[in-house]
């Protein structure tokens, strides 16, 4: 791709990203966090390119390595914020069967 | 796959990970947020093996790892306490930053001399800030585990440490750009470590989510040059995403803490060995029983609960209910006064208490809270310390100075439920403890809740 | 330029222009539709393009007529969104230099 | 210029549209975000001077066009009365996708035979849609200008010309992309123009400053659409701004009305041949002196100002200031009940009120001053119609049904000042002119209120 649509890219996603978080609550700072984290995971698609070409066994050693840290980042992440934002579903309903899990 | 289907499927993902962020801004739609960005991961992930360009080799490496990935992944989440779920966030956002370096330096291997000036810059950085953003998250992690100190570390001369590691890593950038070799790019690496380390060590405690917020925007920002490297736009994009929001929420929350960012990132430079803090003192305090505590609660007409770390870390927000249920039923006014930076994480107070069920018109943020506290007849602090400290306002160099906080000297009385003299998370004193009309229950919150509320029960 | 880097250009400026606009206040909806309205006059730009290559009469006539309406448009925008808000400034201050320009 | 630094300096034009709309949408920044749009259109402009690929034909002309342009846009911007200025911004849309209109049919001459497909269909596009744009809003230049009447112009049978001139622009279409002509560009760019008419006839006059935002956001669609065929990206970012933020608007401002986007857009399809509209009747009313009105005020204690189109014509917004002040200082409750699209265009009558520096306090929200109407002793309506129409509630059918209205009728008694029985823009008798507790005061605005004003000095 042109250098010019990268840095439009770039540029526009920056935008982006600014926007669309800055009216956030306090309340959801740290699922926001942990979701926007959970999201940059995919750097395993990263790790599954260089694993894909990885010829030497150092290459392939530190591309798996790679990989498995994506993936905590990317599959704990997701799982960590629906556990987070679970808390908060309740308070609309009676919230009875909920309460589970962390004691 | 052709090379234009495979870029329009991950600009799809890519649209899933803006709503994403969308949702998870707005409290009704967070959840769906979040899945929203797990079908984006899900979807980049499936599509990265119908590449065009892939050589097909290592598939059972690759898939063995994403396994491996999804089996240590998952059980952490799903197990965590909720009070140590700060430090899982710093600890998966550091994987991350370290999987972004790993990657950098695979392709650099690979690219060899074949490399643009532009791809080895964008290596240089993938590396430095993915390696910062490692170390960096695990140090946070060990401070919010309490595995090493939270107060701020600092040795003399350490200024000039970090200093010269700074001038190492921007050194040997150099020389990686000029040499374009491997063993560079692994000095570089550790060197980078090392700055990661001594970056995050003079933070103290107060500050450590926001320099997780931050590394986390940087991990963001290392998958977007890694994107530029291995030109696959969707890491562009969800990198550059995440790095700008990142950003902006780190600004917003230093802002909920009343810190200067400014003033937190360059800690490390700027920090001196702490003054005054954690010196253990014998003065008198007055402490009270369970019984005590029911009375003064008994015979107010407007309670304010303030709950801090130690509910939490009792699990005590059931038993808090109780007693608030009770209160109320006997016609007194009560209310909970929560404090944005409880607890170790933004928001952890209210997460604690939507699991108890507390009633959503009950919790009042500290701006509604605040000038109530004149009309407050009893102030009950359960577990929380740094947030009513009045330090923030009153001693100036104190870690937590400029802070705002919950104003409970106002009150008529002040109740705090906590175990020891010991203090908070900043490690500075509490000089509210000493004050003439604060009672101190010691003990296990949630075993002094309970017998304040069969206390109550019996008058 | 490739068409996938102009796809997803155009997508982030979906989302750029949705969010950026998205909590604006009644009050401001006509200067808002106002300046839209004018920076859509950036069509001059085209307007430009298409009279430097210009060849025939009938191409050179349609061209120069595109580039006088892209103007009126661009410019008579920008400035009558400014004097709609030039109307509102004066609230902060004493205004006594105002209210002339429209009787 | 090198064909990159090009692009780049173009991407900083589009970063200052964006900051442009961002400054827009607040009151605080808005002129700052003019300003800014201003600066990202100089640099564009200028900037294609510089194009590596231009050929320098026609210079001359070129530049002569764009000073003509500026001769006819300036001045004409400038002058124009503030009542008139939505018919203005409706006739630079207009102009705008006429523009866009002409550079893709000057292109596809250009291109001829090596138009690709792609190009071709957006090509299609620009002319049909900047085409529609184009008319389209000449029609509501001519209904805001009064030109022509307001009401919806509906025909027997008006439906099924417009669905076979819709068909007929469909089927030429195809038959551009079929057979590369430039003769049958021709005939679809006509029938554009007539279908715009007719798309625009039948919206009712309440509507028309929906239709207008609509057509703006469709003219920044062409304007990315000729991006594309010219390959200018700057084009791309800037009609797509334009065209999603006109939409968002679009919507924002139909909310604000009451009125379903889906109904306005399509009432080409559903409207029926009015119903009972501006049957004028010879019922009684009850009129007054300006003594009567002036007595009215004087033993009110809240008094709620409605202003409405008539007081932009009448350009009273002084001399109602001049009253308010009065009665304010005589120790009566005094507050402007400003409805959305109250006058010609939403924020009208802000900035009428703004102009005559009416305190900020004083102007409230139609959602504030509604439920204060019945503490209320009198609604002064000034030259306001529509938004007080009670059939906006009562009346399924008209073509203001669902608007929310100020609730006049709550208040102790109601005045209107107006200059005849004539209805307001959407054409529709108002009830309240008939009901017992109105009194009518009849003359331009402007007139009345001088005499209301002196006689209660007299009082
Ligand atoms: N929310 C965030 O985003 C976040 C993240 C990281 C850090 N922080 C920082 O954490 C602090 C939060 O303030 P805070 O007032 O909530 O907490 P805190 O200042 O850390 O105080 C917690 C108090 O709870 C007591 N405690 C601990 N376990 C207990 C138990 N089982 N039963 C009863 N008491 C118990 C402790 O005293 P004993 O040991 O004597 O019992 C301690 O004084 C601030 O400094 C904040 O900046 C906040
Ligand atoms: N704000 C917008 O965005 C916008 C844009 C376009 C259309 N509209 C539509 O315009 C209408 C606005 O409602 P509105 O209540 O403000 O106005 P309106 O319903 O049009 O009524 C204006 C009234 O002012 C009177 N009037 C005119 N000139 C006058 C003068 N010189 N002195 C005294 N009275 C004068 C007219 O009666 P006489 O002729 O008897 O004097 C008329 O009844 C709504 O239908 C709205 O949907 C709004």
């Amino acid at each position: 791709m042109e250098a010019i649509a990268i840095i439009s890219i770039f540029v526009l996603a920056i935008f982006v990203g600014f926007e669309v978080v800055s009216k956030v609550s306090s309340t959801l700072h740290t699922p926001l966090m942990s979701g926007a984290n959970a999201i940059h995971g995919v750097i395993l698609v990263g790790a599954i390119i260089v694993a894909d070409h990885s010829e030497t066994p150092l290459e392939l050693g530190l591309s798996v390595a790679a990989i498995i840290l994506a993936t905590v980042n990317m599959v704990g992440g997701f799982v960590v914020t629906d556990r987070m934002l679970e808390m908060f579903k309740g308070k609309s309903k009676d919230g009875s069967t909920k309460s589970k899990g962390d004691k | 796959m052709s090379p234009f289907l495979y870029d329009l499927i991950g600009l799809l993902a890519g649209v899933c990970f803006i709503l994403s962020l969308k949702g998870l801004s707005h409290p009704r739609t967070a959840r769906r947020g979040n899945l929203l960005g797990a079908l984006g991961a899900g979807i980049a992930t499936i599509l990265v093996f119908f590449r065009s360009e892939n050589e097909g080799r290592n598939l059972l490496w690759i898939i063995g790892a994403i396994a491996l990935g999804v089996v240590i992944g998952v059980p952490a989440a799903r197990k965590v306490q909720m009070t140590a779920m700060p430090q899982l966030v710093a600890l998966f956002n550091g994987v991350g930053g370290g999987a972004a370096a790993l990657v950098a330096i695979v392709e650099y291997m690979k690219l060899g001399e074949n490399a643009s000036l532009a791809v080895v810059i964008a290596t240089v950085f993938t590396v430095i800030v993915g390696c910062v953003s490692f170390s960096g998250s695990i140090i946070t992690f060990l401070k919010l585990q309490e595995l090493m100190t939270t107060a701020p570390v600092v040795f003399p001369g350490g200024r000039f440490v970090i200093a010269a590691t700074l001038a190492g890593v921007l050194g040997v950038s150099g020389w990686v750009v000029a040499a374009l070799g491997t063993t560079p790019l692994l000095v570089l690496a550790l060197l980078s470590l090392i700055f990661g380390v001594l970056f995050v060590l003079p933070v103290g405690g107060a500050d450590v989510p926001i320099v997780i917020s931050l590394l986390n925007a940087f991990t963001g920002l290392t998958v977007a040059a890694s994107g530029y490297v291995l030109q696959a736009t969707l890491l562009i994009i969800a990198g550059t995403l995440v790095g700008a929001s990142g950003t902006i929420l780190t600004r917003l929350m230093a802002e909920a803490m009343g810190r200067s960012l400014f003033g937190t990132l360059f800690g490390a430079f700027t920090a001196k060995p702490q003054i005054g803090s954690a010196a253990a003192e014998n003065r008198p305090v007055k402490s009270g029983t369970p019984d005590d505590v029911a009375i003064l609660l008994n015979y107010a007409r407007r309670v304010v609960i303030v709950p801090g770390f130690g509910l939490a870390v009792a699990q005590a927000q059931h038993t808090v209910r109780e007693l608030a249920d009770l209160l109320s039923a006997k016609g007194i006014d009560v209310a909970y006064g929560i404090h944005p930076v409880a607890g170790r994480m933004p928001g952890h107070m209210n997460v604690l208490l939507a699991e108890a069920n507390v009633p959503y018109e009950q919790l009042s943020e500290m701006e509604e809270v605040n000038p109530t506290f004149p009309q407050t007849d009893v102030a009950l602090i359960i577990g929380a310390n740094d947030v009513v400290n009045p330090a923030a306002k009153t001693t100036p160099g104190c870690p937590i100075y400029g802070m705002p906080i919950l104003d409970v000297a106002q009150a008529g009385n002040v109740i705090f439920l906590k175990r020891s003299m010991r203090p908070g998370f900043a490690g500075i004193e509490n000089e509210l403890l000493f004050d003439a009309k604060t009672t101190l229950l010691f003990g296990d919150a949630k075993a002094s809740l309970t017998k304040v509320v069969s206390a109550l029960k019996n008058l």
